[in-house]
């Protein structure tokens, strides 16, 4: 039966634009502009969803964001909250977590097994035998969980913006509205955001009988309008409080972040239900809930109503109902003294009864459950809390309409860092100490009459201008209640229970007493254990009424149990807004281009992509790296090496900063020579190496590794600091372009790009000079690290495709070819020369790494050096050695990272590098081994994959037999 | 994110900064017994507290000196190291 | 139905009587008192009471038990570590883990799900080899598969990682399991409790009573308590404990941040962790992805959630799991890590006799809970550490002698 | 020069088909659709290359007086810009300035051509940077999503610059008027050049803008 009404002036309804949808298989019509929920209460059906847990029928609750009983898939999307998504044309929805379908919904037995059911039972049972968890496990997990996700369904790009504002309003209800226009004239900068899909709060639905909220809303949005410094964003809710007032708002298109100088918390308050039996049928809503229905929905909650009040709010709901056509059979008072507010008198005049000091005792279902048919009322001790079943007796009706309280909508001034305090007078926590530049005001601040809200609005707002150092008047607000709007204990015990806490996970008051006989009687152990709050409302219509059981049990008062941590997010937020568009850096050399022309296969080495090796028609990867260090070996080949860090220390105390920075000697270097520059921390730990070529007297040129050169020369920047030497820092990575041009053929390919004279004599090893190289002005080194002929050549990053060209060309007789970082990694490894990173970890130290030779102990400083001192004198554990395989070793691939295993059978150490070398023709490596053992020829064995020793010997380096020039 | 101030580039949120750690002073090497040196390497404040921190501002490359609540999170001022008397 | 779970629900006897004491008042004096009722003090309390016969304990909690790190990690269990001292420590943990819901009669929901280390570079998986060559070694189960094993194991799983960060294999681990995290330290708590240990929540330790580098007592808010031992288990409060103590320690307090999803029907058989993305996921029981990410960037002694935490987390998310767009993250939060130079733990004994530290358990603590317990209660009987924890004394920094499960974190190229 | 320098953005635009023109030695992308399409995509969003024009850079505590001895005038405040005659003069932190030429000649290819710096406390600071120009109606709409600050604010007083991250990488970033337009100018290490102008073309071409080539600013 149709429950929508004709045409309302509050309604959100766009009546010339009629839709229809499909809901578990059935047709139905609605209007944009409601909700699944309404849409489908407007059509007359009462069964929307299923509870998680005893999959009871569940109807409207809220329909305030946490009806999260209603959840529904659309055949793409699941979960979907029906008492908030706006329907849409079309829709084909079901119901999630049934089997069945929401009306046969086959697990229904299980609200008749409840009893074996109780809280924690799952801690109590399926553990023993230990074999027969798995079993349980399965049909658990089966059980639990809400929506099934839709493995097709499309990654979405949500746009995440930065905004900043002076002043940040949450909530666009009477009192965050008011707060904006008291704000506005003062020319900072507003914005105010509220979740649902119009502004008013409050004022939007709570009429009370009377249209003087909706032209108060109107007067309030009109005048708002008239200045452009006020945002106004509806559909767009605060999500989560983070440091410094950063408040994302999240709205269906993506996420503001928004930085404000001052927030107002004008964020209302959850309506409470009550707690007595069969409290979740569909027919039983909070009043709010009703008036939300009516006014913007035009739908009537039922045709004949119950109300069960303990406020004043059930008594503006019961104006409502009349107004709308409802019936109201009774309004059920819990509080002995009943409501002193004036409307009593004009509901009484419409003939209305009021019962005060009574209860509904339990709500009398339908047929399957599926809606109410009468309420069971007696009269209820307020102080022992307790029905007074003497006089109960039963009124037939098909809704019960329910208002006992409220709970603050808090939770972001609780993740700001607020102190509350429990206000009896209003049995609700209030904001006590707040942070800087936070503000609450009306509901959440306490304070429900009207007027006063719209005060508060004018007090926050005056505060807030304060603090952003406007000169204005202060404005008080006079916190008066004629009655309570919290009840303190709104539960109605009853001895078969059902008398719901949670909606979410179908917690009853029993439960809490359980728990707390169990010793969970702290409002922490308590929600863990009855896993109360924990569903996908977070406790948004559960937590205040477990403290206030808590409290009672423990005989304490409200304030003693205090509350659970609020932790973002406000509203569940998809992980699809919070990754927007997921922005992963990276850098390229200019010659990038080159090698994705040239079939390069890439790899990530930090936050650059290099070529590992390049592709060759016919050639299967480890072919294709042979050739190429087969390349180097016999003619010549060139790498990339573009990434590395490039740092310049220049200054008259240039080299005395990099004798205590690197572990070398420096100060004696020559002009126009190399140096190997070895970086330890202070614990002694190897970090880096590169090399240091000075370039002048108080110039140094010093190239790092590619992962570490950032963070090297934010390390030389530090010390330099301290240290206060007279010494500039540049790091000139990215400026310039790198190519090493390596084998016997190097030499003879880059004579003709240079006039700079080549030879040994003229360019010995370790030799740097500043020269042109096809006509670019460039820095060539000798260098020695994958061959015993190689040139390093640092060129303006724009010109480093201009040189590799050219040498490419000159080169091409000879037999030049590109190579990648794999190859560089095997051409070093036939030099003999380690690799930090590779043959070292996070906490090798030189000696065992066998870098000695790179340290200058006599040096008054450098970092490490002191812990060396102490590290010396202690017994190593394990040693770096070049090894070799038999030759002719056919046996079963060694892996790097397999181990060395000791006589003993323990482990010794652990291959670093192995490679097979087509130019030594064996396998060569470097491994950690025992240090008793590292002499040439010493012998130790390598497990393999599948636990077989195979025998290797210490070598000596380089592996390869330096070669002539060809 | 939190927002930290580099004295010279001003506010900025965190993300633009790097974490250098507490600032220690060194031991005179020559003089520090082992053990000394070795809790000077290691061993770290970690109680909560007001501490004088490295903090390094990435896109200007400047290093600077936090003082921060490291229990409240709370900045009480930044300046370049070695001025602190100018902060 | 099990026959158990119908013979508990007619019993009538439920509610279950209390999981332990509600202690308030404190004797003057105790064999020994343990300072943290998370997990590992609990389960310290429990293995002197039953493997030493120490009943004669209070456990002193500032807050409610289980409320730290204990009830704030992602529940993982495993050992597939680095070192073999390492690997021998958590194995030993596993194996207690594995039969520890039957000893403590409590259903820890510990569910074993095999656990993947994705390696997206040849260099992360170098170190994969490594850690399955150390555990082979040890005698644990884990080994290197390739990305068509992981799509076997999690069909779902864009093994491209939409093609920003593509997969090249793991390190799978077959004992890799999950946990009802409160509920273990529910069971120890029960346990001790039933063999007379004394529980004391909201009860805050003020100082420590030391003599002549001997502990004599504790101040705590509910008076003085003396006794000659005590165990700091405190993880992220340790510094604050070893000050008291005068203990200088490597630790410092990072957050460690963590957030859930609204649940769903079961997908994610496996536990997941990409060191490279920064993430490490898997689905309770409950139906919820629990998600973790690393270490915040710097000290902070507090359990604040940040935004960029859950941005970084939800983008790589999508990365590897594309289609999870519109399914929401419905609460975040963190703990607060005590961590080491080495990424190792910190127990035994210390320079102030009876003063024993059970610390720097960083983001692995919850998978060591028995062992600690176990190891700790009989270094407290004993005053010596066993052999199984000698590698983590507080005193391998001064005798520059690490325990490097580091090493595996920061291998680069 | 008798070779022609590449610029670090290329790799990112050849997919697109620019026209491409070389100045001052680089290649450089001149026009990424017909006058009317740039004209349009650049009133929307448009991102626009000027890596190509002569940078000249110092730092220390020496630069200032060197600079002042070479007839530049700098810029008093720290992360702050002027122009000099036709050359942009930026200074970065409080020590370090950049010298841009804007189009062909200027300060910079003098300083560039003469004598390399010589003084205490001068250090000549080599740069390979991507150029960027970010223009068009939703500019400060891409800007909020790929940076944190409030960029308009910040540059409220269009004489100061800021150092900050777009993208997640380290920018120099400031607004200038180009053809009578507010236009905002991206300085990043050349090696995220590529990077950088990917992201900001997509987010761009979402508006319906694109790339701009330079002849658009300079015809």
């Amino acid at each position: 039966m149709s429950k929508r009404l004709p045409q309302r002036a509050s309604e959100w309804l766009k009546r010339d634009k009629p839709i229809s949808f499909y809901f578990e298989g059935q047709k139905y019509q609605a209007y944009e502009g409601d909700t699944i929920s309404s849409a489908l209460w407007a059509a007359g059906e009462t069964v929307l969803g299923r509870s998680f847990k005893y999959h009871r029928p569940r109807g409207v609750l809220s329909l305030a964001n946490h009806d999260v009983n209603v959840m529904l898939a659309d055949g793409t999307d699941t979960n979907m909250r029906g008492d908030v998504l706006p329907v849409q044309d079309g829709m084909q929805l079901t119901v999630v977590n049934t089997d069945g379908g929401v009306k046969n919904d086959k697990k229904r037995f299980i609200d008749a097994i409840s009893s074996i059911l109780p809280v924690g039972f799952y801690y109590k049972a399926f553990h023993t035998p230990r074999s027969l968890f798995p079993f349980w496990e399965n049909i658990i997990r089966k059980s639990a969980g809400l929506g099934v996700v839709n493995f097709n369904y499309p990654r979405e790009l949500k746009r995440k913006l930065h905004t900043h504002c002076d002043l940040l309003i949450i909530g666009a209800g009477p009192t965050g509205l008011t707060a904006a226009l008291m704000a506005a004239p003062h020319g900072v900068n507003i914005i105010v955001v509220d979740e649902n899909a119009q502004a008013g709060g409050s004022l939007s639905y709570d009429l009370g009988g009377s249209d003087e909220s909706a032209k108060r809303l109107a007067d309030l949005l009109a005048e708002l309008a008239k200045y452009p410094n006020v945002t106004l964003r509806t559909g767009a809710y605060a999500a989560g409080y983070y440091t410094d007032h950063l408040i994302p708002i999240v709205e269906t298109t993506g996420i503001t972040k928004v930085r404000a100088k001052a927030v107002i918390v004008a964020s209302g308050a959850f309506e409470q239900p009550p707690v007595f039996r069969n409290n979740d049928l569909p027919g039983v809503m909070l009043a709010t809930a009703a008036q939300r229905l009516l006014a913007r929905y035009a739908t009537k909650p039922c045709e004949s109503a119950v109300v069960f009040a303990a406020n004043k709010q059930g008594y503006r709901a019961a104006m409502d109902l009349l107004d709308a056509g409802v019936t109201v059979k009774a309004i059920v008072d819990l509080r002995a003294e009943g409501e002193p507010c004036s409307l009593v008198d004009a509901i009484k005049s419409r003939g209305v009864a009021i019962y005060n000091g009574a209860c509904v005792y339990e709500v009398l279902p339908a047929a399957n459950k599926f809606g109410v048919k009468g309420a069971v009322i007696c009269s209820y001790d307020e102080a022992s809390a307790k029905p007074l079943l003497h006089d109960r007796f039963t009124l037939a009706c098909d809704g019960i309409i329910m208002s006992a309280g409220w709970a603050p909508a808090a939770a972001l001034l609780y993740q700001a860092g607020t102190g509350m305090r429990y206000e009896k007078s209003a049995e609700q926590f209030v904001p006590a100490k707040l942070p800087a530049g936070m503000f609450a005001a009306g509901k959440v601040n306490g304070i429900f009459d009207l007027a006063q809200r719209l005060q508060d609005g004018a007090r926050a707002a005056s505060e807030a201008l304060t603090y952003l150092g406007k000169q204005v008047p202060s404005v008080t607000v006079d916190r008066e209640y004629i009655a309570s709007p919290s009840h303190p204990y709104p539960m109605v015990e009853h001895p078969k229970g059902k008398n719901f806490v949670d909606f979410d996970e179908d917690i009853s008051i029993k439960d809490f007493v359980h728990a707390a006989q169990e010793g969970f009687d702290n409002i922490e152990l308590m929600k863990r254990f009855t896993t109360v709050g924990m569903g996908p409302s977070q406790g948004k219509h559960s937590n205040m009424n477990a403290i206030r059981i808590l409290a009672r049990i423990r005989q304490l008062p409200v304030e003693r149990i205090g509350t659970t941590t609020a932790r973002p997010f406000f509203h569940p937020t998809p992980i699809g807004h919070l990754a927007g568009r997921g922005l992963h850096p990276h850098r390229l050399t200019t010659l990038h281009g080159w090698h994705e022309a040239h079939d390069a296969e890439f790899t990530d080495v930090g936050v650059w992509k290099r070529p590992a090796w390049y592709r060759r028609a016919g050639l299967e990867k480890q072919q294709a790296i042979y050739e190429e260090a087969l390349a180097v070996r016999k003619a010549a080949g060139m790498i990339d090496v573009g990434t590395l860090g490039k740092l310049e220390v220049r200054g008259p105390d240039a080299a005395e900063f990099l004798e205590r920075f690197y572990t070398g000697s420096f100060k004696t270097q020559k002009i126009g020579r190399t140096r190997y520059a070895l970086l330890l921390d202070e614990a002694g730990v190897m970090v880096d190496d590169g090399i240091a070529c000075r370039i002048a007297e108080d110039y140094f040129y010093i190239t790092a590794s590619t992962t570490n050169a950032a963070a090297v020369y934010r390390e030389m920047q530090r010390w330099l600091q301290i240290w206060q030497l007279d010494v500039g820092l540049v790091n000139v990575t990215g400026a310039y372009g790198g190519i090493n041009l390596a084998g016997p053929a190097a030499r003879g390919i880059l004579s003709r790009l240079t006039l700079r004279p080549l030879d040994d004599a003229s360019l010995p090893f370790g030799a740097v000079c500043d020269t042109e190289i096809a006509g670019v002005p460039a820095r060539l080194i000798r260098v020695g690290f994958v061959s015993d002929l190689a040139f390093e050549m640092h060129v303006p990053a724009g010109s480093a495709q201009h040189v590799w060209n050219a040498l490419l060309e000159n080169g091409a007789a000879e037999g030049l070819r590109p190579f990648g970082t794999d190859t560089q990694r095997l051409l070093r490894l036939e030099m003999g020369n380690h690799l930090i990173g590779q043959d070292t970890d996070g906490l090798t130290q030189p000696f065992e790494a066998g870098s000695e030779g790179a340290i200058q102990f006599e040096k008054p400083f450098f970092i490490g050096q002191r812990s060396l001192q102490i590290i010396a004198r202690k017994p190593l554990n394990k040693r770096l050695v070049p090894f070799t395989l038999s030759e002719g070793y056919q046996g079963e691939t060694i892996n790097e990272c397999n181990l060395v295993i000791g006589a003993d059978g323990n482990i010794k150490g652990r291959v670093t590098s192995i490679a097979f070398s087509p130019t030594v023709g064996r396998f060569i490596g470097f491994a950690y081994v025992d240090p008793a053992n590292v002499a040439e020829g010493a012998a130790f064995n390598i497990r393999t994959d599948s636990g077989s020793l195979v025998m290797a010997r210490v070598a000596a380096t380089p592996f390869v037999q330096l070669q002539s020039e060809a | 994110m939190k927002l930290l101030t580099c004295p010279v580039n001003g506010t900025r949120p965190l993300s633009e900064f790097v974490f250098g750690g507490e600032i220690r002073n060194m031991p005179d090497p020559a003089q520090a017994s082992d053990s000394a040196w070795a809790a000077y390497v290691y061993n770290r404040t970690g109680a909560p507290g007001l501490k004088k921190e490295w903090w390094y501002h990435s896109p200007s490359g400047t290093w600077f000196v936090a003082e921060r609540n490291t229990l409240t999170d709370q900045v009480a001022r930044t300046y370049l190291y070695g001025q602190e008397d100018k902060a | 139905m099990p026959l158990r779970l119908l013979k508990y629900a007619l019993s009538r006897k439920h509610p279950a009587p209390r999981f332990f004491r509600d202690c308030t008042e404190p004797k003057k004096s105790y064999d020994a008192v343990i300072i943290g009722g998370g997990g590992h003090g609990l389960a310290a309390a429990y293995y002197l009471a039953k493997d030493h016969g120490i009943t004669n304990v209070a456990v002193l909690e500032k807050g409610y038990i289980g409320g730290g790190n204990t009830g704030r990690n992602t529940t993982i269990v495993r050992s597939n570590y680095l070192t073999p001292e390492g690997v021998n420590f958590y194995d030993a943990s596993v194996k207690i883990y594995e039969g520890l819901s039957e000893e403590l009669d409590i259903n820890l929901f510990y569910s074993t799900r095999g656990h993947f280390t994705l390696a997206h570079t040849e260099s992360a998986l170098r170190t994969m080899r490594w850690r399955a060559e150390v555990n082979k070694h040890v005698g644990v189960d884990s080994y290197v598969v390739g990305p068509d094993e992981i799509s076997k194991a999690c069909p779902q799983l864009d093994i491209s990682c939409s093609g920003k960060a593509p997969i090249v294999g793991a390190l799978y681990h077959g004992p890799g399991s999950i946990a009802r995290h409160d509920a273990v330290a529910w069971g120890y708590a029960r346990g001790a409790d039933s063999m007379g240990v004394e529980i004391f929540q909201n009860t805050e330790v003020t100082g420590l009573d030391i003599q002549s580098g001997k502990i004599k007592g504790v101040h705590t808010s509910r008076g003085y308590i003396a006794t000659n031992k005590v165990l700091s288990a405190v993880a992220g409060f340790t510094p604050r404990i070893t000050n008291m103590a005068g203990v200088d320690t490597p630790i410092v307090i990072h957050p460690l941040q963590a957030c859930v999803s609204e649940p769903m029907k079961p997908w994610l058989n496996t536990i997941l962790v990409s060191g490279s993305l920064h993430v490490y996921v898997s689905q309770s029981s409950r139906g919820e992805l629990v998600m973790g990410s690393s270490l915040d960037p710097y000290e902070v002694h507090s359990t604040r959630s940040s935004l960029d935490f859950v941005e970084g987390l939800t983008s790589h998310m999508l990365d590897m799991f594309p289609f999870l767009s519109n399914v929401k993250i419905v609460r975040q939060w963190a703990g607060m890590a005590d961590m080491t130079p080495d990424f190792s733990p910190i127990m035994g004994t210390t320079p102030v006799e009876g003063f024993y530290l059970d610390a720097g358990w960083g983001t692995w603590g919850f998978k060591a809970t028995p062992i600690s317990g176990k190891t700790m209660a009989a270094t407290m009987a004993n005053d010596q550490a066993p052999e199984l924890i000698k590698p983590f004394r507080l005193s391998r920094f001064e005798d520059y002698d690490l325990t490097g499960e580091k090493g595996a974190a920061s291998v680069g190229h | 020069m008798t070779f022609i320098q590449t610029s670090p953005v290329s790799h990112a635009q050849h997919h697109a088909y620019p026209v491409m023109g070389s100045l001052n030695g680089m290649e450089i992308a001149l026009e990424f659709g017909t006058p009317q399409i740039q004209q349009a995509e650049a009133a929307v969003a448009g991102v626009a290359e000027f890596s190509a024009f002569t940078r000249f850079a110092v730092k220390g505590a020496g630069a200032a007086e060197w600079l002042s001895a070479q007839g530049i005038t700098l810029p008093p405040a720290a992360n702050s810009w002027l122009m000099q005659d036709s050359t942009l003069v930026l200074r970065l932190g409080n020590s370090e300035y950049l010298l841009e030429d804007q189009f062909v000649t200027g300060h910079a290819s003098r300083l560039a051509q003469g004598p390399a710096p010589v003084g205490a406390k001068l250090y000549p600071v080599a740069r390979s940077d991507a150029a960027l120009v970010l223009s068009g109606q939703h500019a400060l709409s891409i800007l909020a999503e790929v940076c944190a600050l409030d960029v308009a604010a910040e540059l409220a007083n269009n004489q100061r610059l800021l150092m900050t991250q777009v993208a997640n990488i380290s920018v120099t970033l400031l607004s200038q008027t180009l053809n009578g337009e507010t236009v905002y100018r991206l300085w990043c290490d050349g090696t995220y050049g590529p990077y950088l102008w990917h992201e900001l073309t997509a987010m761009a071409q979402e508006f319906g803008g694109g790339p701009v080539g330079l002849s658009f600013y300079f015809k």
